[in-house]
């Protein structure tokens, strides 16, 4: 009898949270903390591990930021290799693939290091904490408001995300599709997902397609910073400017000349340099003894105040920030 | 002297001192890197480039290439993970499946390569698209990822009492299958006649096409194999297995001394290649060298080891003439 | 001796047939015009199977958006073409108009009111001076050009990544007069499509009528002969890597001012699709013949191909694996077309008797 | 011969004074003279590989020489490139031609100098047209536009032979241009030649014919190893005596076949057809026979060789080997079936060339000289030693590339190659295409030798003294067809120069 699917074990159940959380414990000085984005060229992991930076440096810890060049999970395993054995204390990462780096993280919990992640989780019982820049359903609700507000509550919309594969715009994707059934919605229909890739080209493509195949389109909704910025670059050099909306997650830099020029309204972010600021800090407090991941831990990340682990080792950043053109001067990153 | 250019002479060698310098220096002044675990870390992460850079060198000696090669593993992987999910078939089963579809899309190749007659170069340009393209169709956006933990565990186990991954077994196995064809049997000879010369070795006796296709197909089969280990290692199999693997093995196999034209190079030379790529990547990673660093090392390894055996030939020339020269007016 | 020079004559009148009637047609360029015009229809049965699913696809917008989207990869299938006549390949393009794109961003941070041509200039020379890192490589060093640049397709993404360091340029940083460069329209013809026409016009017209255009094909058809010819070689194909970078620069600065959102990863694995746009396009992968024209017009195909699929709403992730099958079919294509030239070659014996 | 009155006494246009060059270790030119004098074709000829080819490629400025001196007119003569050597009016035909495949013949002709119209643009039309004017002059019809991929050797030959011309040289060098020529066209080229010759410029021509070389030439340089031996006027010498200066010893120049018994029907083609090449060839080739067959350039002689073997395939009609039904389509069962097959182009089909000579002279027995599978280096030496031997290859080591050797030991090589596989069937296409004469008769004697043991053996050749020399019959090809056999009694000159001219169906 071979390995077949059915006598497969699975391996879930309850991860973490061994020993106990002791709040009083002060952060440890010298701590070793390593950021391990998805990918180093991208600025806005670039803002995420700078805000780390700050809070790293203001626990007086050693920060660390290495990481592949292309986002691809096998090279991710690598340098979880190279940092488990440099010996670091903490390992803060955003995962390219949920599952595909696991392995790697185990060994590197087995080797001592606490394992944070941010803005893409791995499975649960991978890692002590994952940091979530806002709750899947906040997104959800958040932007299908925003569309609502924009489209006057009625008409078709269209989504266009990232990668087909990406986990957390799915997840957002089918909580926006919970939403609209409610009934302040039910006038508005969504018609079809696009994929751009996070490539601006292809986003860019796939928004004159949405546009040309569905003529009675009333707005757009892209979650990824690349894509809600070549939708909006479209939008404004075509003649649907103004007339078809877009709201999505962006960053306010990209967003700001299509803001001014009217072809987006408002749009949403949390803001990376948190983000990674209380990965830091929560990695800081796994390491000092301050929390061990269980849900009910408490912990003080700097400027942002204290925040409470939730269920299954979740911290939650916060609601995003709504920009529109009477706040985003306000904002730069 | 004499050694030196003996070793100059010959890329093989070359590359192996290259290779042995290199693991010096690194043991030396890299803390971490001489390490066991290490060790097992960097041969586990070269397992897929090894494998595929075997009948890669093969391929590129005939005068071939073969760019397929990652889409080939996404999609054997893909596959892998779809049959995992839906056919209830055993893991043993999908494995050989697996790897037998991996020849069925060399097979593909092969056929267009020499039953059209058509260069490899774009008809693998063109799979290279194809197959990735359906490897997305495969498993559009899903990532399969419940594997039995004692097979994914299985392929990251280091050789009990040692911190050798099992994994070199079956790839020293391959290289040295693949290295005897290549350097010590009649079918080697006609890899080079061919590359050099198809019309030539034609003329001989050799079967060119049929040569050629079953190369492709054994690439396709390789790359199958890889595909397993892939979606095993990492536990997670999805469309974007492996992407642009493609110019790491070839970068590798050049590196090994092998002729783009065809018709040159061995296999002793690729496998040098392979590590020296890799021990060089884990050595920079672990000295904290940026990613991008590594990119233009990368590159420039690459560059350097065509420039430089010509910069030596050409001063060895040169040499030799103004030393004829001096003999000459001596005279 | 006898014999004079009219007497030989005479007696070779005797034993060749009387002139039979040359043929005058150029079998050559009748393939390349087959060739072209294989394109063309594939290009019009595709349009037109997209605008009977959705008749906006044909709208002045639609046609816009498409003549501005293949804009950028015409440019840089032209330089391709050039490269590739030769018997040689160019891999770094992606990475050289990422570099480009890159330093034009930075050269507007830096200088602000910077006026368009001079970035325009100034990026063009950056592209050249690439091309001539690689063609200096190649030509002096006589290492097949795949490796070389295979090499600074690493080499020259690193320097930029090294450069950005995770950086962004936005619109903002970037002057109105020059994004609008990407934008704008001459008669409804986006300029940035204007442009690669002019590049494309200029480049056939060089390669089909001047003597270094001919010696190119030359070198590509037969490198050794070449030589012997007294073709420079050598300065050839550094020229040509040259172009081949100055083009990538041109659609460097072009990217930017289209794009308007810059990160060190501008272009990536868009060499690839440069050369499948050329192969697609009719020019043989080793050297010798080909056009820019098909290659342009393989690069048009394939930027409508991806806009097509959009529109009819094709499952996305079917999208490269029917780049892919194109590629197949087109060298199939181009294959059965040279099998069937051989062949009347040589139906019509060679003498032309 | 026109007597004296060509310009002897004029100033030589050309001087070559102590010319030497090597490749690594191999002294090719050891300090050569040469003169060429305006209005007189000057005969260069030797051994293989003594140092022809690599003198032609320093006259065009292919090579820079190690040392010597070279004036034109008087003036020293730098060459830097091919480019300097045409502008110095010196043009080349190469031994080997070197065509571009995917250019028109026009262009192939013109290449570098096409004639321009306006704004420097090639005007096509006018080049074509002067294309055409070249090949009137040799009268031959190749269609100028049409490209120069599927020419066969002799076109090829005959479109370098333009190119020559087309520069108006003050100095034709040409490097056994006649190697791939019949009669008929080696007489144009020489007609055009000599007109070259009565406008004053000067010719150096090579070849190992020396029917040839006392038909054209007024003058002889003989090279010896690398060195010069002697340069005389024609008119002084003989043939044995050039013979015995370039080889160094006295040697019989053609070798007749020694009568051997006959066997059985080794060889036997029935009615075999390729499409628009040949169309219902019928033979056979016994045991201990030399069959010849001859033909005009073109006659689809090497069509035919090619089917048997294997290469192509045709598309009506059989082979038999020693009765048994060879199938079509594979060299590889045409070799285990005992046939071997010395093409008639070495570089193309012949040999791999960046392979050594050791590899090369075993490439077809790599499956017999290996045990379980698997090959020892030790075996391969040991056979290509033997055979490399018994043909007297010059080369430093049996591990050097096969390219660097002359072309004359690179044939013997492909020889050594088939010999080694033992064969009882031996097709052989210009068998001496670029031998020299000791050599040639050398390998006239083991072909007969070959005979005697047993062998059947089909000879392509366009020498015809070869083909009397040696074949005991001689099948006549003419227009894809077989026209006429001849038994080796009615076999003249005439008369096959009358069955492969397609007058012999009728005579
Ligand atoms: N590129 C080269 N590298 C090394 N050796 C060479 C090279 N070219 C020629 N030689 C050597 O120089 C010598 C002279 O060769 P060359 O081709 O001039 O002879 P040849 O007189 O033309 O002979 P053939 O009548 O056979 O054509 C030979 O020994 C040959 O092996
Ligand atoms: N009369 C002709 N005129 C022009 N081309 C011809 C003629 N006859 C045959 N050919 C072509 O010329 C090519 C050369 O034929 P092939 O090489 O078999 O001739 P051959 O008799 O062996 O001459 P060679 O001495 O060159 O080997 C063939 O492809 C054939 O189609
Ligand atoms: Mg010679
Ligand atoms: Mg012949």
């Amino acid at each position: 009898g071979g390995t077949t699917r059915e006598n497969s074990g699975t391996d879930a159940g309850g991860a973490q949270a061994s020993g106990a959380a002791n709040p009083d414990a002060p952060i440890k000085e010298g701590l070793k903390i390593a950021f391990l984005p998805k990918q180093v060229n991208n600025p806005y992991f670039t803002t995420a591990d700078n805000g780390g930076k700050e809070a790293v440096t203001e626990v007086k810890g050693e920060f660390k930021e290495v990481g592949p060049s292309e986002a691809s999970a096998s090279s991710q395993v690598s340098y979880i290799n190279t940092l488990s054995q440099q010996g670091m204390d903490v390992i803060v990462t955003s995962a390219n693939d949920p599952n595909a780096i696991c392995g790697a993280l185990n060994q590197a919990k087995a080797a001592g290091a606490k394992i944070v992640t941010f803005d893409s989780d791995t499975k649960p019982e991978c890692r002590q904490i994952f940091v979530n820049q806002v709750t899947a359903q906040g997104i959800a609700e958040n932007q299908v408001k925003l569309i609502s507000e924009q489209i006057g509550g009625e008409g078709e919309i269209a989504i266009l995300s990232a990668t087909a594969n990406a986990t957390n715009q799915n997840a957002w994707i089918e909580l926006m599709k919970q939403e609209l059934k409610k009934p302040e919605y039910s006038k508005i229909k969504l018609v079809t997902v696009a994929y751009g890739n996070d490539d601006d080209q292809k986003s860019f493509q796939e928004t004159q397609g949405l546009l040309q195949s569905y003529p009675n389109l009333k707005g757009i909704i892209s979650p990824t910073t690349v894509g809600v910025a070549a939708a909006a670059r479209y939008l404004s050099g075509s003649q649907y400017k103004g007339k078809v909306k877009l709201t999505g997650l962006g960053t306010p830099n990209q967003m700001r000349e299509y803001v001014k020029d009217g072809t987006v309204d408002a749009f949403a972010l949390w803001s990376p340099a948190d983000l990674g600021y209380l990965a830091a800090y929560a990695g800081a407090a796994l390491a000092s003894g301050q929390i061990t991941g269980a849900e009910g831990d408490k912990f003080k990340a700097g400027k942002l105040g204290e925040f409470t682990v939730g269920k299954d080792g979740v911290v939650v950043l916060g609601p995003p920030t709504v920009f529109d053109k009477n706040n985003i001067d306000q904002f730069q990153f | 002297m004499a050694g030196l250019r003996g070793a100059l002479g010959s890329w093989d060698a070359a590359i192996v001192a290259g290779l042995a310098v290199v693991v010096l220096l690194a043991s030396v002044s890299v803390p971490n890197f001489a390490t066991g675990r290490n060790a097992q870390f960097l041969l586990l992460d070269l397992v897929p480039l090894a494998l595929l850079a075997l009948p890669m060198t093969l391929i590129v000696i005939t005068g071939e290439i073969d760019l397929s090669v990652a889409s080939m593993v996404g999609l054997g992987s893909t596959l892998m993970g779809q049959m995992w999910l839906s056919s209830g078939l055993s893991l043993e089963l999908i494995c050989v499946l697996v790897v037998l579809s991996g020849a069925l899309l060399g097979a593909v190749n092969g056929v267009f390569v020499t039953g059209f007659g058509l260069p490899s170069l774009a008809v693998t340009i063109g799979t290279l698209a194809l197959y990735r393209g359906l490897s997305f169709v495969v498993l559009g956006d899903q990532a399969v990822a419940d594997f039995p933990a004692d097979w994914t565990d299985a392929v990251v186990q280091p050789i009990p009492g040692t911190s050798i991954p099992v994994m070199v077994v079956p790839v020293l196995l391959l290289a040295l299958v693949f290295g005897v064809v290549l350097h010590a049997t009649p079918v080697g000879r006609a890899l080079y006649a061919m590359g050099n010369n198809g019309e030539a070795a034609t003329f001989a006796g050799v079967s060119v096409a049929r040569t050629k296709f079953w190369l492709f197909v054994a690439s396709g089969a390789v790359c199958g194999l890889v595909g397993v280990f892939w979606t095993l290692r990492y536990a997670s199999a999805r469309g974007d297995n492996a992407t642009g693997l493609e110019l790491t093995v070839v970068t590798a196999v050049l590196l090994g001394g092998v002729s783009i034209f065809g018709g040159r190079g061995g296999l002793l030379g690729v496998v040098a290649g392979v590590l020296l790529l890799g021990v060089l990547r884990n050595a920079l990673q672990l000295a904290d060298v940026d990613a991008n660093a590594l990119t233009i090392v990368t590159g420039t390894l690459l560059i350097a080891s065509v420039v430089l055996p010509h910069a030596v030939a050409d001063v060895r020339a040169r040499l030799h003439r103004r030393r004829q020269r001096a003999q000459l007016t001596a005279s | 001796m006898s014999l004079t020079d009219t007497g030989v004559t005479e007696r070779i009148a005797n034993t060749s047939p009387p002139d039979a009637g040359r043929p005058r047609r150029r079998l050559t360029e009748r393939l390349l015009a087959v060739r072209e015009l294989s394109l063309l229809l594939a290009l019009g049965a595709l349009i037109l199977v997209t605008m009977l699913h959705n008749d906006r696809f044909l709208s002045s917008q639609s046609i816009k958006d498409l003549l501005l989207g293949c804009a950028i990869l015409v440019i840089l299938a032209v330089g391709q073409t050039l490269v590739i006549i030769t018997r040689n390949v160019d891999l770094s393009v992606g990475s050289i108009l990422g570099l480009v794109a890159f330093a034009t961003g930075e050269l507007f941070l830096a200088a602000p009111g910077t006026p368009w041509p001079a970035a325009l200039l100034l990026g063009v020379a950056l592209g050249a001076v690439c091309g001539a890192v690689n063609g200096g490589l190649i030509a002096v060093a006589k290492v097949p050009a795949l490796v070389i640049t295979l090499g600074t397709l690493y080499a020259f993404r690193g320097i930029d990544y090294y450069w950005a360091a995770g950086q962004q340029i936005n619109a903002a940083d970037m002057p109105r007069s020059f994004l609008r460069l990407g934008n704008q329209t001459l008669l409804g013809v986006p300029v940035l499509f204007l442009v690669a026409l002019v590049v494309v016009a200029a480049a056939g017209f060089y390669l089909h009528s001047y003597r270094s255009g001919r010696e190119l094909y030359a070198i590509g058809s037969e490198p050794a002969a070449a030589r012997l010819s007294g073709v420079p070689v050598g300065r050839r194909v550094f020229a040509v890597f040259v172009a081949s970078g100055a083009l990538a620069g041109l659609a460097g600065v072009l990217y930017a001012a289209r794009f308007g959102t810059l990160d060190a990863a501008a272009g990536t694995g868009l060499e690839l699709q440069v050369v499948a746009a050329a192969v697609v396009g009719g020019v043989a992968i080793f050297g010798g013949s080909g056009s820019v024209f098909g290659a342009a017009l393989g690069a048009v195909l394939l930027t409508t191909i991806g806009s097509s699929l959009a529109v009819l709403r094709i499952d996305p992730f079917w999208q490269q694996a029917v780049v892919g099958a194109l590629i197949l079919a087109a060298i199939g294509l181009d294959r059965l077309l040279a099998a069937r030239m051989a062949a009347r070659l040589r139906g019509r014996s060679a003498r032309g008797a | 011969m026109s007597p004296d009155a060509r310009g002897t006494k004029a100033p030589p246009l050309l001087v070559l004074d102590d010319i030497r060059k090597s490749f690594g270790a191999v002294a090719a030119l050891r300090g050569v003279h040469l003169e060429l004098h305006p209005g007189e074709a000057h005969a260069l000829v030797g051994e293989n590989g003594a140092g022809k080819s690599t003198l032609v490629k320093i006259l065009a400025g292919a090579h820079a020489p190690d040392s010597g001196r070279m004036t034109l007119d008087g003036h020293p003569l730098l060459l830097r490139g091919p480019a300097d050597a045409r502008s110095a009016g010196i043009a080349v035909i190469y031994q080997e031609p070197t065509l571009f495949p995917d250019l028109t013949v026009a262009e192939n002709i013109f290449m570098g100098r096409q004639p321009l119209r306006s704004f420097r643009r090639i005007d096509t039309r006018e080049m074509n047209r002067a294309a055409e004017r070249l090949f009137d002059r040799l009268g031959v019809r190749i269609d100028p536009s049409r490209p120069a991929r599927g020419l066969s050797i002799a076109d090829q030959q005959l479109v370098e032979i333009a190119k020559a011309l087309s520069f108006d040289a003050r100095i034709l060098v040409m490097d056994e241009p006649t190697a791939a020529l019949s009669g008929v066209e080696v007489e144009r080229l020489f007609g055009v030649a000599r007109s070259l010759c009565e406008r004053g410029a000067a010719v150096l021509f090579i070849s190992h014919r020396f029917d040839e070389v006392f038909d054209l030439c007024q003058r002889l340089t003989v090279l010896r190893d690398g060195a010069w031996v002697s340069s005389d006027r024609t008119a002084d010498l003989t043939v044995d005596e050039v013979v015995r200066r370039m080889v160094g010893r006295d040697v019989a120049s053609l070798y007749p076949k020694q009568d051997a018994p006959l066997r059985d029907t080794l060889l036997e083609v029935r009615g075999l057809s390729r499409a628009g090449v040949f169309s219902d060839v019928s033979f056979s080739v016994r045991g201990g026979e030399i069959v010849a067959l001859a033909g005009l350039v073109g006659a689809g002689r090497s069509e035919v060789a090619r089917a048997i073997f294997g290469i192509d395939r045709h598309d009506a009609g059989e082979v038999r080997v020693a009765g048994r039904v060879l199938p079509a389509g594979s060299p590889r069962k045409a070799i285990a079936a005992g046939m071997a097959l010395v093409p008639e182009d070495r570089r193309q089909q012949g040999l791999v060339m960046e392979l050594s000579v050791e590899r090369n002279a075993t490439l077809a027995r790599r499956r017999a000289l290996s045990r379980l599978g698997l090959l020892s280096g030790g075996a391969e030496r040991a056979e290509a030693r033997q055979w490399t031997t018994r043909l007297q290859v010059k080369t430093s080591r049996l591990a050097a590339p096969v390219a660097t050797l002359s072309g004359g030991n690179q044939q013997k090589v492909v020889l050594a190659k088939w010999l080694a596989t033992r064969p009882r069937i031996l097709i052989i296409d210009e068998p001496t295409r670029g031998i020299d004469v000791g050599t040639k008769s050398e390998v006239h004697r083991l072909l007969s030798e070959l005979a005697g043991e047993g062998l059947a053996i089909l000879m392509i050749s366009s020498e015809l003294p070869e083909v009397l020399g040696m074949a005991d019959r001689v099948l006549v090809m003419h227009e894809g067809r077989l026209v006429r056999e001849l038994s080796r009694d009615e076999a003249d000159e005439t008369s096959v120069m009358f069955a492969a001219t397609g007058q012999g169906a009728t005579a």
